[in-house]
């Protein structure tokens, strides 16, 4: 992945910053996510549906910016500096690279 | 005509906070170093001001409608923000601003034909300003701070020629437009490694960090441009690695000065290369 | 692969609507038949979309935080904003937007390393979409338009080598990006010589504008750069003049190119010299 | 006048852009100019002094920017396509001028 796919009009942008910026829309997401999606009236069906499905490959191939992707699945899996945002970067990473599990690359 | 009497570079990843302590015993001493001599070397410089160049990370402004730089005039400045807090993990802190040091700034720069944004009234903070902050105990200090978040993320964002031509244009602002005897300190908040969020999350390029961190430390800008690409940091690590654009500002203020660094780590759980560089601005 | 089928630079000086019926005979001799020439090849081309550059004359943004490019991607565009409606004595208008080329615009330009700025919800307008719009009667035409607001007013703006290369751009976008048989055009909203607010107010440079025009109508870009700069601009007038710079963007866009104009006037009472160029880009 | 002097930070053009976005603040400021001034904290006393006193060459000379200047001379003056906006530039010109009437510069 680098620069190339990317795309700053998406609206899963949007939502990360207003879910980032407002407490009350996270707990809206996590009681009715649905409802939440329904306010970004420019999301594509795709962009959506890779939401829904936590497919993180589909979202930064279609141009998410990684940086928002990766609060998205601290979010979504975790935030908290030691268990929780470790388990959700290795998810959001074996999302990335296309497998369900173990942290590859690891220098 | 004010001075600069301080200038370092530090990294700012949220994990030398929060996992300090399930560190290796040599990880730990590189940082502990890193950010105890740039403390100390601080408060030996008694800077009235601290001017913070720092990746905004998108917190401050959405994708559709990105500054490349935003100087806070705030008469003070708190964090981490509030969503930022158990991701970092450390301690509330709040800084004393400088309201006329960000104006003259701004009105400095743009006379100057640098682009800012200025913001009067609070900012979010994440680890770009808090981290440095908990580990120089900077809030301790009764330093004024004036920071200026940087686009370092969101392309286009301004590479390292234009970063250290901002730099010069600073230092023109602190010499010619900034009160007699005021003493201004720089600081570089960013880098080194790191792709957060990317599908090499957990890679860090020590190559690339090692070599950084000597070109930093040398006076020769044009070594510091031709090896120091951004091509090259997106390689070390996208969406991150450019970071390190913070302190082609700082060393684009200061001239071609030597710098000392305090060793390197690139534990991976880190998920960030760390090093830091203090200047020679004597 | 999308092509340009119109390409023209107009002015939008509000008193060539507001002054209309008390001006000179010669001085709207020249309003109509600029307007009118404009307005009958833009319907000859039947473009699907047009594309619309103008300054942006602090409208939208506060002057902290002022972008040079704002590109609007509502569904429809609505004018003049309530502040300026008495000012500018125009009747109310209305566009239908292209959400679709906005966005491809943004992502386009982005990717070229143009730095832009997205609104999804209403801009505001002023007199830079409001008077060719009445005056072409664009708001009867079907034509659906994107707008991207320019920043030509508050330094430092992109001069005239920059706007040159955001055409050049744009005109990527239009080949690579777009679909394929879209008909698009192009117009650049703003100048001749004026200085709203300003010391000399009153003041038209003729010289100036005659020579502008000129090099407009001439498939010479070196020229343009080396007769039109943004110091000889100022000069024919600050914070006005500087609007021919949207006119540069569609040059760009359209490559060398003859133009045909349709006569000129610098009535003091418009404030602002009057003259169009329509390009020939079949 | 150039550039040269000109300084962005000045609160006056906040002013300016509230008046021009908030019809309510305008009725206000016709009612009560001080209640409204109040409200810039970072106004200086001398650029509040110039707004107060009309001295448009004043506050251009303190870094204002012109077309928000402008703007404000027809707020103050009169806003209307006809004689209002061309009252307000006359007596704006005369300020920058530094006489009291006239149309100087006329080509
Ligand atoms: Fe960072
Ligand atoms: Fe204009």
């Amino acid at each position: 992945m680098a620069w190339d796919r990317y795309d700053p009009s998406l609206a899963a942008h949007d939502l990360v910053q207003d879910l980032k910026w407002d407490p009350a829309l996270r707990a809206q997401f996590k009681q009715n996510e649905a409802s939440v999606l329904d306010r970004y009236p420019h999301m594509r069906p795709e962009e959506r549906q890779a939401i829904e499905r936590r497919d993180f490959r589909a979202l930064y191939d279609l141009g998410m910016h990684p940086y928002l992707g990766g609060q998205l699945s601290r979010f979504i899996w975790g935030n908290d500096a030691g268990r929780g945002a470790i388990e959700a970067s290795n998810r959001l990473v074996a999302s990335l690279q296309g497998h369900a599990g173990g942290i590859p690359d690891k220098p | 005509m004010a001075e600069i009497v301080f200038a370092a570079g530090v990294p700012h990843a949220p994990a030398t906070v929060g996992l300090f302590e399930k560190a290796p015993d040599e990880a730990r001493a590189v940082v502990a170093e890193t950010f105890g001599a740039v403390g100390r070397a601080l408060r030996a410089a008694r800077p009235d001001v601290l001017i913070v160049f720092a990746n905004d990370h998108l917190t401050n402004s959405r994708i559709t409608a990105y500054p490349d730089f935003i100087i806070g005039m705030a008469e003070r400045h708190a964090g981490p923000h509030e969503w930022f807090k158990e991701w970092i993990g450390c301690r509330d802190w709040a800084l004393p601003g400088d309201p006329e040091v960000g104006r003259s700034l701004f009105r400095g720069l743009t006379r100057r034909g640098i682009r800012m944004n200025l913001e009067a009234g609070p900012l979010k903070f994440d680890d770009n300003l808090s981290v440095p902050t908990v580990l120089t105990d900077l809030d301790q200090a009764g330093i004024r701070v004036v920071p200026v978040l940087q686009n370092c993320t969101v392309p286009p964002f301004p590479d390292g020629a234009r970063c250290l031509e901002v730099g010069r244009a600073v230092a023109a602002v602190i010499r010619e437009d900034l009160p007699p005897g005021l003493r201004v300190g720089l600081l570089g908040s960013g880098g080194l490694s790191h792709e957060p969020g990317g599908a090499r999350y957990y890679k860090i390029d020590e190559e690339f960090d090692r070599l950084f961190l000597e070109r930093a430390s040398q006076p020769d800008h044009a070594a510091l441009l031709r090896d120091i690409t951004i091509p090259r940091m997106e390689e070390a690590g996208i969406g991150g690695t450019a970071e390190v654009l913070s302190w082609f500002i700082v060393l684009g203020a200061i001239g071609e000065r030597r710098g000392e660094s305090f060793g390197y780590t690139g534990w991976p759980s880190f998920r960030c290369g760390i090093g830091g560089v203090v200047w020679e601005v004597g």
